[in-house]
């Protein structure tokens, strides 16, 4: 009982800000006519998401951080002019970026061109509507909660594929093919890691995953660690984030679908691509690690920060990879998708169904949650050791260190032993 | 072990041995080949084990006013090394030369880049067209005369706002 | 049916900015899908005519020229330049000052190879750390140059008959600490990209040149012994006394972009050994012999090469007895190793080209001239 | 169902989705035509919210602007330039009355007919869907993945290039 | 305004007739698929109003039926683009006035 007079549900309870909202919303019914409140309620609602949770993330964490986080990793300061420490660099970004003019290329498809960010917008603001922040901070509680961030998740493709086609340019025309030909790809096995999931837990609802992994006291990500490697890598995939952004992989075409794009335009597509990577970081805090439960810490702690920081946490994966690797081909890419993740996605559905089916038939208790937990974790990792002894690249059957001659001559023939294969 | 730089005698003799009449003459560190047999002696001296030189290590261009010298250096790893062959010629307006992109693929740019900055028509070249400058520059900039080339090109900015012509400019002449 | 039947072939430019060009440098690629069906180099947007300008200039005068060909190894192309003539005129060049431009070329051919190093890497896609981290070692070896002749990147520190300057007092605990954290980056590099699958998928078999055709196509460097031959100039053909040191030549072994990496990575571990034997054996004397400021070499031909970072730098200098060369001629290295990048980019796909690319470690200075 | 949000929300939806078919129709580049069609998709996805079928709405927009749209999207860029026409064939008139025909024999019966109606049917939940999609149809459902199945194979063999049949031959 | 079964109905009829319109007059084989797209999607948009409107107690089999609906016609997308791929490398057109090979 550490603060036992701010935990009693009254406006001033921080542990779930909706008390706030509904004290106002309670009061402005009394005077304001019938009906508006509900129009109230869904305004205070996306705002204060978008206020607390959107914004300041994408700004101090997308922004920022990721840039101050890459800084450190390539041994340079990172951003540190603007404000202190340089928290003030997102801000003198988007203020440039107002004042630079947005070009439009001769030859490009003005209508669709111009359309292109809007729509690459809507749905990243439209993606954190069916995110539980708290037991009842959540702006649309719908029961398809997991089809609908599928759903809305594959709009952007759509934009991005129209902002690379309208602009007459090829490189944004490759960038286009490449997100359509990924995107495909990738959305299979995105959905299957997440059948699991929904297999185990029996909804489809966010908020009643959450209350799942509550009322068991085990994150979906024990039961499902392969579940959550499949998910992460398809939707980093999808997202454009390394080592699969071929789409605008900097190093072969210039900036993929961005290429042409400038000014504010461009700025509405970088921001929202961290707005992507932020749902996908939320969505995956909700799916895998438990949401906004914490194993009981969430009766103190507020649970919208609890959420908050397993969403950083899971984005400081995006940046992190970001950093350090290189990026596939695509042919590669997408035989890893057809060929690893497909497969792995059904093994692990399978599992996953076989379990659920031994817990509800054979009435099993809670305890044996536990041991499904060790056993996928198990299977999981003998899954990627399988597919990396035996499909994988085998660097250690390649010589990785340089012959040495000490004279001079002609050609030195490869001895048998080291020639390897592939 | 340093590279042995074979002598103009030495090539000339093994050129003269692989291709009877190939050699023009000689100078102490250089052969001078005959234009039509080049190809055929370079091939030769490519292929036989006992000259053995495979890599065409660099090849370009003189401009000695009333003629051309088109220089040739050529290696080999293992018997370690060198030689320089080269061949005249001597039509300025019309300044032709083999090409040996046939035999050396590397051989391929530096023809280029001859062709570019001197105007020697390497015949044979897959693809003779200008590396560096564009098609249609007025004049080949190696060559000593370039700057009094019919044409009058000047060094420096010709075009520049305000300024009017220099006087022409004073070249230095080698004879 | 013919081949044209598929997807509409196109031409994607390459360049000239891009930003895996290194410079401004244009591959026309004509692409089927993401498929390479042919590329055409276009180049020439960065030329300067040096080889005509240095008609104009003394001897001496044309040494800066050459730091502004292959502006990431100076060094090198110094020596190359000063050893051409000094083969033309006949000069010899003091012990002191043979061991100087030894630790001074090969510290540059560390420069250079981590830039090398850095920039494949960048260009398979790893996003500007192991540039930076590159950057950060090479940031240190152009202090000392910054220490010894108060340049970073155009030197002009090599003279003809020897160096410059002599060596400042702080320089040798200064080489000896830098080789010191070499040794470690190296290694950690090494273990960071060797080991790393990704890189390896997108390295392996990728541009591979068998050794003959490296050979036909005249190339040299770090190309050249990825394939397989064992062929470097200090080795073969010794200067500035090269023969009194204990090194050996790294060679790869089917010659593909990955090879190429792993031969610069053991390259820059041959250097440090030649830098610290010659620091051992630094020889007291003066560093440089007096040539007089208007040279005039007697009338003659000389071709000189050293084994610059990218490869054989050549250069082929005819005097006419003049204060000036009558001809100047630069055997440009990465000019040269662009005969086989079509060979190596057909029938790969974009992404492959830009590997390939970054794997001949083009400098565009060079390129151009 | 009444109420002024229902009935917005209807007749929006009715224009946005008639509009974009339309648009899919008068449409001269086949691109245009295409981003059309998906917003008469995501139209006739709001239609089907407001007809009380979530699942089923969001499996539309998965499945139609998430994988049919672009599926046509990148069968246009695979076809060139000169392929991108959507002009109208000679038959366009006749076309046009039959398909005026067809739409005046609909409205007429749909607006004739006498429907027994219920105001308010009972909310389906998703599981009801799936235990009848697994029980009473799942003759139907193995069909259906059957004929995926052999759709995924066919269309993996038209497309297939010569050259490529040729590296399966020798593999 | 209450809004009744016709109203629903009325617009998967005009949504059917501007599929079938497009179906029949577009000469580009992929504009064809397109029309034929939309006529799918105004049944399914009949089948879900007939679902809601029904007096069925569990009225699922609409729902059902538009599920074999969006299966059947995502198989037909696949395959009717493969086609229209496979028609343009051996034809070098999609226009389907032109696939006329069984015309004398």
């Amino acid at each position: 009982m550490a603060l036992p007079t701010l935990v009693t549900e009254h406006w001033y309870d921080l542990r779930d800000l909706s008390n706030l909202s509904r004290e106002i919303l309670e009061g402005a019914d009394k005077i304001l006519p019938h009906g508006i409140v509900y129009v109230l309620a869904a305004l205070i609602g996306f705002v204060a998401s978008f206020l607390i949770f959107v914004l300041p993330s994408q700004l101090i964490v997308g922004v920022y951080g990721e840039r101050k986080l890459i800084g450190r990793m390539q041994s340079r300061y990172g951003p540190n002019r603007v404000g202190p420490f340089g928290l003030l660099q997102p801000i003198a970004d988007a203020i440039k970026l107002m004042q630079k003019e947005a070009l439009t290329p001769k030859g490009a498809d003005r209508a669709v061109m111009y359309l292109a960010p809007i729509i690459f917008v809507a749905p990243a603001v439209l993606l954190f509507a069916v995110i539980p922040f708290g037991p009842k901070m959540i702006l649309a509680d719908i029961n398809p909660a997991l089809l609908y961030f599928l759903a809305v998740s594959s709009l952007p493709v759509l934009a991005a594929f129209m902002a690379g086609w309208s602009a007459n340019n090829k490189y944004s025309l490759f960038g286009a093919m490449r997100i359509v030909a990924m995107s495909i790809s990738y959305e299979v096995p995105l959905v299957l890691a997440l059948l699991g999931v929904v297999l185990f837990t029996g909804t489809t609802s966010l908020q009643e995953m959450v209350l799942w992994q509550k009322h068991f006291d085990i994150w979906i990500v024990f039961l499902q660690p392969l579940a959550l490697a499949i998910y992460f890598i398809a939707v980093s995939a999808e997202l454009n984030r390394t080592p699969t952004d071929i789409a605008e992989a900097e190093s072969e075409i210039v900036a993929g679908y961005l290429t042409e794009y400038s000014g504010m335009k461009w700025g509405l597509f970088y921001g929202m691509d961290i707005g992507y990577a932020l749902a996908a970081s939320a969505f995956a805090a909700t799916v895998f690690l438990g949401g906004w439960s914490m194993f009981g810490l969430d009766k103190w702690v507020p649970p919208w920060m609890i959420i908050i920081g397993k969403t950083h946490l899971f984005y400081f994966v995006f940046i992190w990879t970001r950093g350090t690797l290189p990026r596939l081909r695509i042919d590669q890419l997408m035989a890893f998708a057809w060929k690893f993740m497909l497969p792995v996605a059904l093994l692990n559905l399978v599992l996953v169904a076989t379990e659920r089916m031994l817990w509800v038939e054979q009435e099993l208790d809670d305890s044996y949650l536990y041991i499904f937990a060790v056993v996928n974790i198990w299977a999981a990792l003998g899954a990627i050791w399988a597919w990396s002894r035996f499909l994988g690249y085998r660097p250690e059957r390649n010589p990785v260190r340089a012959r040495l001659v000490n004279e001079a001559g002609g050609y030195v023939p490869v001895p048998e032993a080291a020639k390897g294969g592939k | 072990m340093p590279t042995r730089e074979w002598t103009g005698e030495e090539v000339a003799a093994a050129a003269e041995r692989l291709v009877p009449g190939s050699v023009a003459r000689t100078t102490a560190g250089a052969c001078y080949l005959k234009a039509e047999k080049l190809v055929e002696a370079i091939e030769a001296l490519r292929s036989s084990p006992d000259t053995d030189f495979v890599h065409l290590t660099n090849l370009c261009g003189v401009d000695y006013w009333d003629h051309f010298e088109v220089v040739y250096h050529l290696q080999s790893f293992v018997r370690n090394q060198i030689c320089c062959l080269k061949i005249e010629v001597w039509d300025r307006e019309k300044a032709v030369a083999p090409s040996v992109v046939p035999v050396f693929h590397g051989a391929w740019m530096q023809e280029c880049e001859a062709y570019d900055l001197l105007g020697i028509r390497f015949e044979g070249h897959p693809n003779l067209h200008r590396i560096f400058l564009w098609e249609g520059y007025p004049g080949w900039p190696l060559r000593k005369d370039f700057l009094s080339m019919p044409g009058g090109l000047q060094p420096g900015l010709n075009e520049f706002a305000g300024t009017a012509r220099r006087p022409e400019p004073a070249t230095r002449l080698v004879q | 049916m013919t081949d044209a039947i598929k997807t509409e072939p196109f031409v994607l430019n390459i360049g000239p900015q891009h930003p895996s060009t290194h410079g401004v440098f244009r591959i026309k690629v004509t692409v089927d899908g993401e498929k390479v069906l042919d590329a055409e180099m276009v180049m020439g947007y960065l030329h300067r005519s040096m080889e005509k300008l240095a008609e104009e200039r003394t001897y001496t005068q044309n040494i800066p020229f050459t730091d502004r060909t292959d502006y990431l190894s100076s060094m090198a192309n110094n020596l190359g330049y000063c050893l051409a003539v000094e083969k033309l005129a006949g000069i010899g060049v003091p012990a002191r000052g043979d061991a100087i431009r030894v630790i001074m070329a090969e510290l540059q051919r560390l420069a250079s190879h981590c830039m090398a190093v850095g920039a494949f890497t960048n260009d398979t896609g790893a996003w500007q750390t192991p540039v930076m981290w590159a950057f950060r070692e090479r940031e240190k070896i152009l202090d000392i140059f910054e220490m010894t002749c108060g340049a970073r990147l155009t030197c002009n520190y090599m003279r003809i008959g020897g160096v410059a300057f002599d060596l400042p007092a702080a320089f040798e605990p200064a080489v000896r600490k830098l080789l010191r954290e070499l040794v470690p980056f190296i290694d950690e590099m090494e273990g960071l990209l060797v080991g790393n699958e990704i890189f390896l998928a997108r390295t392996r078999g990728v541009g591979v040149l068998t050794p003959e055709q490296a050979t036909n196509a005249s190339l040299s460097g770090p190309l050249l012994r990825g394939s397989g031959i064992a062929w470097d100039l200090r080795k073969a053909d010794p200067y500035c006394g090269y023969e009194q040191y204990d090194f050996d030549i790294p060679i790869g072994y089917q010659g593909d972009s990955f090879d190429r990496f792993i031969v610069r990575i053991e390259e820059m571990r041959q250097s440090i050994k030649i830098i610290k034997q010659a620091l051992d054996g630094l020889p007291g004397g003066p560093h440089s012999t007096q040539v007089p400021l208007a040279l005039r070499p007697p009338q003659g031909e000389a071709y000189a090469r050293v084994e610059g970072s990218r490869g054989e730098l050549g250069y082929y200098l005819v005097s006419d007895d003049g204060p000036s060369p009558y001809r100047f001629h630069i055997r440009a290295p990465s000019f040269i190793n662009l005969s086989a990048l079509k060979e190596m980019t057909v029938g790969g796909t974009v992404a492959d080209a830009i590997v390939v690319l970054g794997s001949i470690d083009v400098v565009v200075g060079e390129i151009d001239r | 169902m009444e109420g002024f949000g229902v009935n917005f929300a209807f007749w929006t939806l009715s224009a946005v989705t008639l509009g974009a078919a339309g648009g899919v129709v008068v449409s001269r580049n086949l691109l245009h035509a295409v981003l059309f069609l998906i917003l008469a998709f995501i139209g006739v996805a709001g239609f089907f919210v407001l007809l009380s079928a979530e699942f089923i709405a969001m499996a539309q927009v998965i499945i139609y602007v998430g994988a049919i749209s672009v599926l046509v999207l990148f069968a246009v860029l695979l076809t060139p330039r000169a392929g991108r026409d959507n002009g109208e064939t000679a038959m366009a008139l006749p076309a046009l009355l039959l398909a005026i025909a067809v739409a005046t024999v609909f409205i007429f019966v749909v607006n004739d007919t006498n429907w027994t109606t219920v105001a308010k049917s009972p909310e389906l939940a998703t599981a009801e869907l799936g235990t009848a999609l697994l029980s009473t149809w799942v003759l139907p459902f193995e069909l259906a993945s059957v004929l995926l199945t052999a759709a995924l194979v066919g269309a993996i063999m038209l497309v297939r290039s010569r050259e490529e049949e040729a590296e399966d031959a020798l593999a | 305004m209450t809004l009744e079964l016709e109203h629903f109905l009325t617009v998967g009829a005009l949504l059917f007739s501007l599929g079938l319109f497009v179906a029949l007059s577009k000469r580009n084989a992929i504009g064809v698929l397109m029309g034929v797209e939309l006529m799918l999607n105004a049944v399914n948009l009949t089948l879900l109003s007939f679902s809601r409107f029904s007096v069925s107690e569990r009225p699922v089999a609409g729902q059902t039926f538009v599920v074999f609906v969006i299966t059947v016609a995502a198989a037909e997308a696949a395959v009717a683009l493969a086609l229209a791929v496979s028609v343009y490398r051996n034809r070098q057109t999609v226009d389907i006035d032109r696939i006329n090979l069984l015309k004398s």
